[in-house]
C-alpha cells in the first residue's frame, strides 16, 4: 500500500532571537491515527503547531502535507487544504452568537464569502448543520447566546465544534481539555475519539489520562527536540520521559 | 424683482470670520459696525424695516457659498457684507451674480474681485492688494528701500499681494531679490524663513501675509535681529495686529491703511462710539475693515433710499452715482468695475515713547489721494467695466 | 552652505521644542493609552495663563514658568478625576473623541473671552539679545529653550524608565483591575500621570509665549505634528519621542530651506513610511 | 485542621452572604465560608459555578457586590481593591494576567510587597527553572505553562499571608504539577493560608484541609480532610464525574 | 474596540420592523425638500453617505481610518474638474470620481491594511495628508480658492439638474443606491466574514480566511462609496474646496459615526444629521458654536457611548416594543 504518512516534518527548527524553541524536529503523522505531542512546558509544542499552520515562519526545515511541500504556503491556504488548528487559549468570536460562530466556519465552503452583494439569508441553509455540530458538544441549547457569556470550559467546546465544521483532514488540537471540568473532559475525549474515526488528529495535551485513552502514537518533546516516540505503554515507562515530564507519580486516572 | 422693497424688508447678511484668524479684525466687530450703521440710519428705509443677519464662514469657501445660497434662497437677503479673506469672497461672487444680489466686500484684498473675475453686483469697498502694494511698496522704495525679499503666505491672497508689490517695486526702480512661500495655515515658526530673508541681503523684507502669520513673522524677525540690519514692510497690517504685537516689537513698521481712528474728529467720534459700544466686549478700536463695513452699509442704504427699491441693478446704479462722504472716505467713488476708490494713508508704527496710550499706534506719514491709491479702471482687466 | 548650518541649528531648536511637547503627549499616550487630543489646547492654556498672570497680576515670566503649569496641571487632574478615567478601559478612539471635544470647549472659551488676534508677551530681560555665530544670529532665548527642553525631557525620562513607576504604569494600562489587585493604587497613579503630562504641555506653552503669538488658536497647528512625532517615535517610548522630536525638527527645517511648500506634509510622509517599515515606530516595543 | 493539636484556630477570612454581579447578571447568590489561619481550603465545582467569581468578589474585582468579607477581623467590602490587598492577600488569576509590555522578570518583580516572609527571587528561579532561562523575553511570549508558573511565582514573592489561587495547575506538565504540589506544601508549613480553586481534584485532594462545593453561585456543601474518603460518592455527584 | 463593537454586533431588530422603519424614512426623504432648504438636505445626504461608507470600515472591520477625507475630496475634485473644464456630463463625473477614490483606496488600503489600531489610523492620516498636499499644489485644483462655479449639467444629456428639485431627487437616488449597497454589504456573507475578522483575527485566519484580502476589499468598497459622496457633494455645491480633503473632514466623519452609533446601519446618517444641524443652526453664535459642539462630544462620549442609534437599540432591547 502507498505511504500513509499524512504530515511530515523534516529537521524543523525555530529560533527566537538566538533562543532555539524547536530544534531539528522530524515528525511523521500517519493517516487515521491520533498522534499526541507531549512534553514539559516550554518544550516547543505550541510553536510546532504555529509552524505547521504557518502562523510562524520556520527558521529552517521542511513541512510536507500529503507529500506536498507547504513550508511556504500562506496560513489561510494551509487551513483550506484541510489542516486546521485549535488554540491553547480558547479562541472564539466573542460577540457573535454560538450559532454564528460555527456558521462562519461552515460558510467558507459555500464559496460566496466575497459576495458583498448577496443576501445573508443565503447563509440560513447552514443552520441545520451548525446545530448538529453544536449538539455534538452539547451546546445546541446555547445557540443564541453570545460566546462571551459562556464559561471557559464551554468556550473550548465551542471552539472544537467550529474547528470540526471545516471537516479538516488533519486536526491540530492544542490542549483541548485545558480548563475543563471533569464532565466536559469526558465528553470532549469521547468527541475526539468519534471524530478521529475518519480523521487524523495531532494534539498537545497535558492531561495524561486523556493522552492515555486517546493516542495511538506519542511524541515527547523536551527543550525543542524529540525525546522519545512510541505508543503510550512504552513512553510511560521511558526513564528519560518519566523524569523530564511525567515525574514520579503514575499517570493520573480521571478522578 | 419689480420696483419697491421686495418682501417688505431690506436684509443685510454679514458673512465673516467669527472664530478664525480674522475674527478680531472683522468678525463680531463687522457685525457690530453693520448694526450701528443701520441704527444710525434710523432702522428703516422707505418706511420698510432693515434687518441684519450674520454668520461665520470659518474662512472656508464652501461654507461661505452655502450660507450665501441659503440666505438668498431662504431669507431673501439683499446684500452680503464683509466676506473677509479672498477665497470666501471669490466663492460668493458667482452666486450674487446669478441671483442678482449685492456684495459689499470690506475684508478681502485680491484685485481679481474687480479685475478679471469682476461682476456688476460686487462692490470692493475698503482696500485691495494693489492699494497696499502701491502705498507701502512705492513709498518704501522712494525712501531708498530698493532691494526686496518677500515672506509670502502660500495661497491666493499672499501670492497676489507679492505679485502686485513686486510690480510696484520694479516700476519704482527697485528690484526683487527673491521670496519664500510658507504653507498657511499651518506655519507657526518663521525663524527659518526669517533666516533665508536675512541671508538674501535685501534691504526690505516684505511680509505678503496676514493675521497670525504676520504677527508670528514679525516676532521672529525682531527676535532674530533682522530688524537691526534690514527693514520690515508689512503689506497687510491691521491695527489689531499691532495691538497683539505690542509697540516694543512693532515699532517702526510701515503700513498702508484705509482708516485710522485718530485721523480726524469724525473718525475719532465714530471710533469712540464703536469702542464704548456695549456689544464690543473687548473694547477694541475699529479696524479699517470694520470701519469699511459701517461706511459701505451706510452707502448701500443711502442708495436704496434714493432708488426707492432694493432691486440690485437700480441700487448699484445709485451706489455708483452717489459719492461717499463720511468719516471713512471723503468723496469716495465706486467705479464701473465695482472698486471703491478713496484716499488711503501711509502710516508708521510709533515707538513706545511716542505713544500716548493704548491704541495710539500710528503716525500718519502721508495721505495717498484716491487717484493714486487705487488702480484706474483701464488698468483693471474687468470685462464689464471696459465694455461700458 | 553658511545658511544650511543656520537651518540645521534652527531645526534643532524647533526639534527640542517638539520633543518637549511630545513628551507630555507620549507619557499620556503610552502610559494611559489615551490619545490626548487636548494637548495642543492645554499647551495654549499654559501660554494664555502666563499672559493673564502678567496682564492682571503683574506676575512675570519666571514665576509663571512654575505657576502656569501648576494651574493647568490642576485642571488636568480635575478632568481626569471627573471624566477621563471612565474611558481608560475603552478603545482609545473614545479618549480621542473626548479630548477632541475638550479641545473645542477650551479653545472656544478662550476665544470668546480674549479674541483671536493674540496678545504680546515679552522675552524676559535677562534673555533678550543674542549671540552672533559665524553663520547666524542666535537669540539667547532660543538657546535657553533648547537647554531647558533637553533637561526636562531627559529628567522625566529617567524618572519614568529608571524607577518602577514605568512598569506600574505600563502594566496598569494593560490590565488596571489586576494591577490594583496586586495592591497598587492605580487610579491615583493615573491621575498624577495625566496631571503631569498636562503640566508639561502648559510648561511648553509658557516657553512658547515670548516667541509665538499667544492666541487660542496657537495649539491647533502643532497638535498634528506632535502626534506624528509620538507615533514615529513609538507610542509609549518616551526616549523615542524625544529623539524623534529633535530629528523631525531638523528634517522639517531642511525642507523649509529646500522646498518650503512641503514643510507641512513631510512629517506625515515620514510617519507613514516609518510605520510601514517598523510597525511600532522607531523605538516602540512590538506587542 | 492544620494540626489537631493546634490551639483553637484563628479565623483569617470570613465571607458571609456574598452577592456579586457582572453588570446586569447576578452571579453569586450569597456565598458563606471561612478560612482559618494556616489552613488550605479548596473551592470545587463545575464550570461556571462561580468559583472564580468568588475569588474576584473577595478582592472587589467583580461589578457590584454586597454582603460581608472579613479579613482577619476587618470588614473589607467597602474598601478599594488595592487597600484590601495590602491586608496581606496574593491573587493568582485564572487567565494568568501576564503583562505583554513587560519582560518575564519585570513581571516577576512588578508586585509590591504586602507583607513579610515572601520567597526570594533565587528561591523562585530554583523552583521554576524555565523562568530563569526565559527571564528577558517578553511576558506573553512565554509558553502557556511558563506564563502559569510566572503567575504563581510572582505572588509568592510579595509575602502575602492569604493566597487566592485560581486553577494554578492549568496546562502544566505533570512534573511541574508535582513540583507545585511540593511548593504548596512548603508554603503551608511556612504558615501561609490558601484558597485553592482547582479542576484537578487529584492535585487538591491530598493538600486541602477542607473542600467547599460551589454550585450556581452558592456554597452547597463542605467536606473536611478526614471525611474525604467517606464522601467521595457525594463529591463525584457534585462534580458530575 | 470592545465596547463599541458590542453596540455594533447587536443590531438585532426583526426584519419586518427594520423594513418598516426604512419605509417611513424613505417617504420622509421624498417630501423633506418641501419643508427644509433642499441644499441643506442634500448636504446631509452626502455626508450621511460618506459617514455610512466610513462606518463600513470602522463599525464592521474595526478599522479606524483617519484619512477618509482623501477619498471624499479626490473624487470631488476630479468630478468637478471633469464637469467644469472637460465639459463631461454629471454621471460621467461621478463615475470618474468613484473610480479615482476606489483606486486611491486600493493604494492607501494596500499599504495600511497590514497595520491595525492607532497605527492604521496614523498611516491613513499620513497618506491622506499627502493627498491634501497635492490638492493644494496641483494646478487644476485652484489651490486655496478651490473650484468654483461648477455646472450641474444635464443628467444623461436629458434631464437638467439646475432646478433645485431635479437635483435633490437625483442626489436622493444616489444616496439610496449607496446606502443600500452598504446595507447589503454588511448583511452579506462577506459582511459576516468581516465581523468574524473584527472579533478574532487569528481565529478567522485559522479557519482559512485570507484576512488581509477581506479587509482590503472592505477598504476599497468604503473608499469608493466615500468617493461617490464626495463627487455628488461637488455637484450639489457646484464647487470643490480644500475643506473636503483636510484632516478636519476625516475627523468630522469619525465624530458623525460615533455620535450616531458606529456599527449600526442608521447611526452614521443620524450622526451626520446631528453634526450638520449643529453647525447650521448655531453658526450665528460665533465661538459658542465651538464650545457647544465640544460639549456635545464630551457628553456623548461620557454618557451615550453607543451613539444615538446605538443607545436607541439598547433601549429597544431593554424595553422591547
Ligand atoms: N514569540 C516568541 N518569542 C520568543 N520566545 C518564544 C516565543 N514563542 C515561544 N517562545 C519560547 O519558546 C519556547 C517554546 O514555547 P511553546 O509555547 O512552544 O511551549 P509549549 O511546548 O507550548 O509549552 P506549554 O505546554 O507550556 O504551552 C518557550 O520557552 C517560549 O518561551
Ligand atoms: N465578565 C463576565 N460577564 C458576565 N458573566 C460572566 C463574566 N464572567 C463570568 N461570568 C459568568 O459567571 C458565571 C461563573 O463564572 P466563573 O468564572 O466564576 O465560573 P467558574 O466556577 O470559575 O468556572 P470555570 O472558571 O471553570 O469556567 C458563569 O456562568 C459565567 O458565564
Ligand atoms: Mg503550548
Ligand atoms: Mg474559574
Amino acid at each position: 500500500m502507498v505511504d500513509d504518512t499524512l504530515l511530515e516534518t523534516r529537521h524543523l527548527t525555530k529560533e527566537f532571537a538566538g533562543f532555539v524553541a524547536v530544534n531539528d524536529v522530524s515528525l511523521r503523522v500517519r493517516r487515521g491515527t491520533i498522534h499526541a505531542l507531549i512534553g514539559p512546558n516550554g518544550a516547543g509544542k505550541t510553536t510546532v503547531f504555529n509552524l505547521l499552520t504557518r502562523f510562524l515562519p520556520a527558521t529552517h526545515g521542511q513541512i510536507l502535507y500529503r507529500g506536498e511541500d507547504i513550508t511556504h504556503a500562506r496560513p489561510a491556504e494551509v487551513a483550506r487544504r484541510g489542516l486546521v488548528r485549535s488554540f491553547q487559549i480558547s479562541a472564539v468570536f466573542p460577540n457573535l452568537t454560538v450559532l454564528e460562530n460555527v456558521r462562519v466556519a461552515l460558510q467558507r465552503k459555500l464559496g460566496t464569502s466575497f459576495h458583498f452583494w448577496q443576501s445573508e439569508r443565503s447563509l440560513d441553509a447552514l443552520d441545520e448543520r451548525a446545530t448538529e455540530l453544536l449538539a455534538q458538544v452539547d451546546l445546541a441549547s446555547h445557540r443564541e447566546l453570545l460566546a462571551v457569556e459562556l464559561p471557559y470550559g464551554r468556550k473550548r467546546a465551542l471552539e472544537l465544534a467550529t474547528t470540526l465544521a471545516l471537516e479538516p483532514e488533519l486536526l491540530l488540537l492544542d490542549e483541548p481539555t485545558q480548563g475543563m471540568g471533569h464532565e466536559d473532559v469526558g465528553r470532549v475525549t469521547a468527541l475526539i475519539q468519534r471524530v478521529a474515526r475518519d480523521r487524523t488528529v495531532l494534539m498537545v495535551e497535558h492531561n495524561l489520562s486523556v493522552v492515555a485513552d486517546l493516542s495511538h502514537v506519542i511524541t515527547v518533546l523536551a527543550r525543542g527536540s524529540v525525546l522519545a516516540e512510541g505508543p503510550y505503554a512504552d513512553i510511560s515507562r521511558d526513564r528519560q520521559v518519566l523524569e523530564a515530564y511525567i515525574g514520579s507519580a503514575e499517570p493520573e486516572a480521571a478522578v | 424683482q419689480g420696483k419697491g422693497i421686495s418682501d417688505g424688508v431690506v436684509k443685510l447678511g454679514v458673512l465673516t470670520d467669527m472664530t478664525g484668524y480674522y475674527s478680531d479684525l472683522a468678525g463680531p466687530g463687522s457685525v457690530l459696525a453693520a448694526k450701528m450703521a443701520v441704527e444710525d440710519f434710523g432702522g428703516k428705509v422707505d418706511g420698510k424695516p432693515i434687518q441684519v443677519v450674520s454668520a461665520d464662514h470659518q474662512l472656508k469657501a464652501d461654507v461661505a457659498s452655502n450660507t450665501a445660497r441659503k440666505w438668498i434662497d431662504e431669507q431673501q437677503v439683499d446684500a452680503l457684507v464683509d466676506l473677509v479673506s479672498s477665497s470666501t469672497a471669490l466663492a460668493v461672487m458667482p452666486i450674487v451674480n446669478e441671483k442678482k444680489r449685492i456684495a459689499l466686500f470690506s475684508g478681502p484684498g485680491t484685485t481679481a474681485i474687480t479685475g478679471d473675475k469682476c461682476n456688476p453686483y460686487t462692490v470692493h469697498y475698503t482696500y485691495n492688494n494693489w492699494a497696499l502694494a502701491n502705498g507701502t511698496g512705492r513709498e518704501v522704495v522712494e525712501q531708498g528701500g530698493k532691494s526686496w525679499f518677500f515672506i509670502t503666505a502660500d495661497y491666493a491672497f499672499g501670492k497676489s499681494l507679492e505679485e502686485d508689490t513686486s510690480a510696484v517695486v520694479k516700476a519704482a526702480g527697485g528690484k526683487v531679490l527673491g521670496s519664500v512661500r510658507f504653507p498657511s495655515p499651518g506655519t507657526t515658526d518663521f525663524s527659518s524663513y526669517v533666516l533665508q530673508a536675512q541671508s538674501s541681503g535685501a534691504q526690505i523684507i516684505g511680509l505678503a501675509n496676514a493675521g497670525q502669520d504676520t504677527v508670528n513673522s514679525i516676532k521672529a524677525a525682531t527676535e532674530y535681529g533682522l530688524t537691526k540690519s534690514q527693514k520690515l514692510a508689512g503689506l497687510l497690517i491691521f491695527i489689531s495686529d499691532i495691538h497683539s504685537l505690542g509697540l516694543q516689537t512693532a515699532q517702526g513698521l510701515y503700513a498702508t491703511t484705509a482708516f485710522y481712528w485718530d485721523h480726524d474728529d469724525a473718525s475719532r467720534k465714530w471710533a469712540k462710539r464703536f469702542q464704548s459700544h456695549p456689544d464690543n466686549k473687548k473694547k477694541a478700536m475699529p479696524t479699517m475693515v470694520q470701519a469699511g463695513v459701517y461706511s459701505s452699509v451706510r452707502h448701500y442704504l443711502e442708495a436704496v433710499k434714493a432708488a426707492h427699491t432694493d432691486d440690485a441693478d437700480a441700487v448699484m446704479a445709485k451706489m455708483r452715482e452717489l459719492p461717499v462722504n463720511d468719516f471713512f472716505a471723503q468723496n469716495g467713488r465706486i467705479g464701473p468695475d465695482g472698486l471703491h476708490r478713496h484716499d488711503m494713508y501711509l502710516v508708521q508704527v510709533k515707538t513706545p515713547k511716542e505713544s500716548k496710550g493704548p491704541w495710539d499706534y500710528y503716525k500718519i506719514l502721508k495721505t495717498i489721494p484716491a487717484s493714486q491709491a487705487f488702480p484706474s479702471v483701464e488698468a483693471q482687466k474687468c470685462p464689464i467695466a471696459v465694455k461700458k | 552652505m553658511q545658511a544650511l548650518f543656520g537651518q540645521l541649528l534652527l531645526g534643532l531648536i524647533n526639534g527640542s521644542f517638539y520633543a518637549l511637547l511630545s513628551l507630555g503627549l507620549s507619557i499620556i499616550f503610552g502610559l494611559l493609552n489615551v490619545v490626548n487630543f487636548a494637548h495642543g489646547a492645554l499647551y495654549m492654556s499654559g501660554a494664555m495663563v502666563a499672559w493673564l498672570l502678567a496682564q492682571y497680576l503683574g506676575i512675570g515670566y519666571w514665576p509663571a514658568l512654575l505657576l502656569a503649569p501648576a494651574v493647568v496641571g490642576l485642571v488636568g487632574v480635575v478632568i481626569e478625576r471627573t471624566m477621563l478615567r471612565r474611558l481608560y478601559q475603552l478603545d482609545n478612539l473614545y479618549g480621542l473623541l473626548f479630548t477632541f471635544g475638550l479641545t473645542l470647549v477650551i479653545e472656544g472659551l478662550f476665544h470668546e473671552q480674549y479674541g483671536n488676534s493674540g496678545n504680546p508677551y515679552p522675552v524676559p530681560e535677562v534673555l533678550q539679545g543674542g549671540v552672533r555665530l559665524p553663520f547666524m544670529y542666535l537669540p539667547e532665548y532660543r538657546a535657553w529653550v533648547v537647554v531647558v527642553a533637553m533637561i526636562v525631557c531627559f529628567g522625566s525620562w529617567l524618572v519614568i524608565e529608571r524607577t518602577k513607576l514605568g512598569s506600574y504604569l505600563r502594566a496598569g494600562t494593560e490590565n488596571p483591575r489586576l494591577v490594583q489587585a496586586f495592591g497598587i493604587n492605580v487610579p491615583l497613579m493615573f491621575t498624577i500621570t495625566y496631571g503631569f503630562g498636562v503640566a508639561l504641555a502648559a510648561f511648553a506653552g509658557v516657553m512658547a509665549a515670548p516667541i509665538y503669538q499667544v492666541s487660542p488658536g496657537m495649539g491647533s497647528n502643532l497638535i498634528m505634528v506632535v502626534f506624528a512625532v509620538v507615533v514615529i517615535g513609538g507610542m509609549g517610548s518616551i526616549l523615542g519621542s524625544i529623539l524623534t522630536g529633535v530629528g523631525l525638527g531638523v528634517i522639517e527645517g531642511l525642507t523649509r530651506y529646500f522646498y518650503p511648500p512641503a514643510s507641512s506634509v513631510v512629517i506625515f510622509v515620514i510617519m507613514a513610511l516609518v510605520l510601514l517599515v517598523r510597525p511600532a515606530g522607531l523605538f516602540g516595543r512590538q506587542k | 485542621m492544620a494540626s489537631p493539636l493546634a490551639a483553637p484556630p484563628v479565623e483569617l477570612l470570613r465571607v458571609t452572604d456574598l452577592h456579586a454581579f457582572y453588570g446586569e447578571s447576578h452571579i453569586l447568590h450569597g456565598v458563606d465560608f471561612s478560612v482559618n489561619q494556616g489552613e488550605l481550603v479548596t473551592l470545587l465545582g463545575r464550570n461556571g459555578s462561580g468559583r472564580t467569581t468568588t475569588l474576584k468578589a473577595i478582592l472587589g474585582l467583580t461589578g457590584r457586590r454586597t454582603g460581608s468579607v472579613m479579613m482577619n477581623g476587618r470588614e473589607t467590602v467597602h474598601l478599594p481593591t488595592h487597600q484590601i490587598v495590602h491586608l496581606g492577600i496574593g491573587y493568582c488569576p485564572e487567565e494568568r494576567g501576564i503583562f505583554s509590555s513587560l519582560s518575564a522578570e519585570e513581571n516577576l518583580m512588578l508586585l509590591p510587597k504586602v507583607g513579610g516572609g515572601g520567597l526570594s527571587v533565587d528561591e523562585l528561579y530554583a523552583m521554576f527553572p524555565n523562568l530563569r532561562e526565559r527571564r528577558h523575553s517578553q511576558g506573553t511570549r512565554l509558553s502557556g505553562g511558563e506564563q502559569q508558573m510566572l503567575a504563581v511565582a510572582r505572588i509568592l514573592r510579595v509575602g502575602a499571608r492569604l493566597l487566592l489561587l485560581d486553577e494554578i495547575t492549568e496546562g502544566l506538565a505533570p512534573v511541574i504539577v508535582q513540583a507545585l504540589g511540593r511548593v504548596v506544601r512548603q508554603l503551608k508549613e511556612r504558615g501561609f493560608t490558601m484558597v485553592l480553586v482547582e479542576q484537578n481534584f487529584r492535585f487538591a485532594a491530598p493538600l486541602a484541609d477542607r473542600h467547599y462545593v460551589v454550585e450556581h453561585g452558592r456554597i452547597v456543601d463542605m467536606v473536611t480532610q478526614h471525611e474525604l474518603a467517606s464522601s467521595m460518592e457525594k463529591l463525584h455527584r457534585y462534580l458530575g464525574v | 474596540m470592545s465596547e463599541a463593537l458590542r453596540a455594533g454586533a447587536s443590531v438585532g431588530w426583526p426584519v419586518a420592523r427594520v423594513r418598516g422603519a426604512f419605509a417611513v424614512m424613505f417617504v420622509a426623504g421624498l417630501v423633506l425638500p418641501f419643508f427644509v432648504y433642499p441644499v441643506f438636505v442634500m448636504n446631509v445626504l452626502c455626508m450621511a453617505l460618506f459617514a455610512s461608507a466610513f462606518n463600513l470600515l470602522l463599525g464592521y472591520c474595526g478599522l479606524l481610518s483617519f484619512g477618509h477625507a482623501a477619498f471624499l475630496g479626490a473624487a470631488g475634485y476630479l468630478c468637478a474638474h471633469a464637469v467644469k473644464d472637460w465639459g463631461l456630463p454629471p454621471e460621467v463625473g461621478l463615475l470618474l470620481g468613484v473610480l479615482l477614490s476606489a483606486g486611491l483606496g486600493l493604494v492607501i488600503g494596500g499599504l495600511a491594511i497590514r497595520r491595525s489600531g492607532i497605527y492604521f489610523a496614523m498611516i491613513t492620516l499620513g497618506l491622506a495628508q499627502v493627498v491634501y498636499f497635492l490638492a493644494v499644489q496641483l494646478p487644476f485644483t485652484g489651490g486655496d480658492d478651490g473650484l468654483q462655479g461648477v455646472p450641474r449639467g444635464k443628467l444623461l444629456g436629458l434631464l437638467s439638474l439646475e432646478g433645485r428639485y431635479a437635483m435633490y431627487y437625483f442626489v436622493y437616488a444616489v444616496f439610496l443606491a449607496g446606502f443600500f449597497a452598504i446595507y447589503r454589504a454588511i448583511h452579506s456573507p462577506f459582511g459576516h466574514v468581516l465581523r468574524s475578522i473584527r472579533e478574532n483575527e487569528p481565529r478567522a485566519l485559522s479557519l482559512g480566511y485570507d484576512v488581509d484580502r477581506y479587509k482590503l476589499m472592505a477598504f476599497v468598497l468604503s473608499a469608493a462609496l466615500a468617493g461617490l459622496a464626495g463627487a455628488t457633494k461637488a455637484l450639489v455645491f457646484q464647487s470643490e474646496t480644500l475643506t473636503d480633503v483636510h484632516w478636519h473632514m476625516s475627523g468630522e466623519v469619525v465624530l458623525m459615526t460615533l455620535l450616531g452609533g458606529m456599527g449600526t446601519v442608521m447611526g452614521p446618517s443620524v450622526g451626520a444629521l446631528i453634526v450638520l444641524v449643529l453647525q447650521n443652526y448655531l453658526s450665528g453664535f460665533g465661538s459658542w458654536v465651538t464650545v457647544i459642539t465640544g460639549l456635545v462630544f464630551v457628553v456623548g462620549v461620557l454618557a451615550f457611548r453607543r451613539g444615538f442609534v446605538g443607545e436607541a437599540i439598547a433601549l429597544a432591547k431593554k424595553f422591547p416594543f
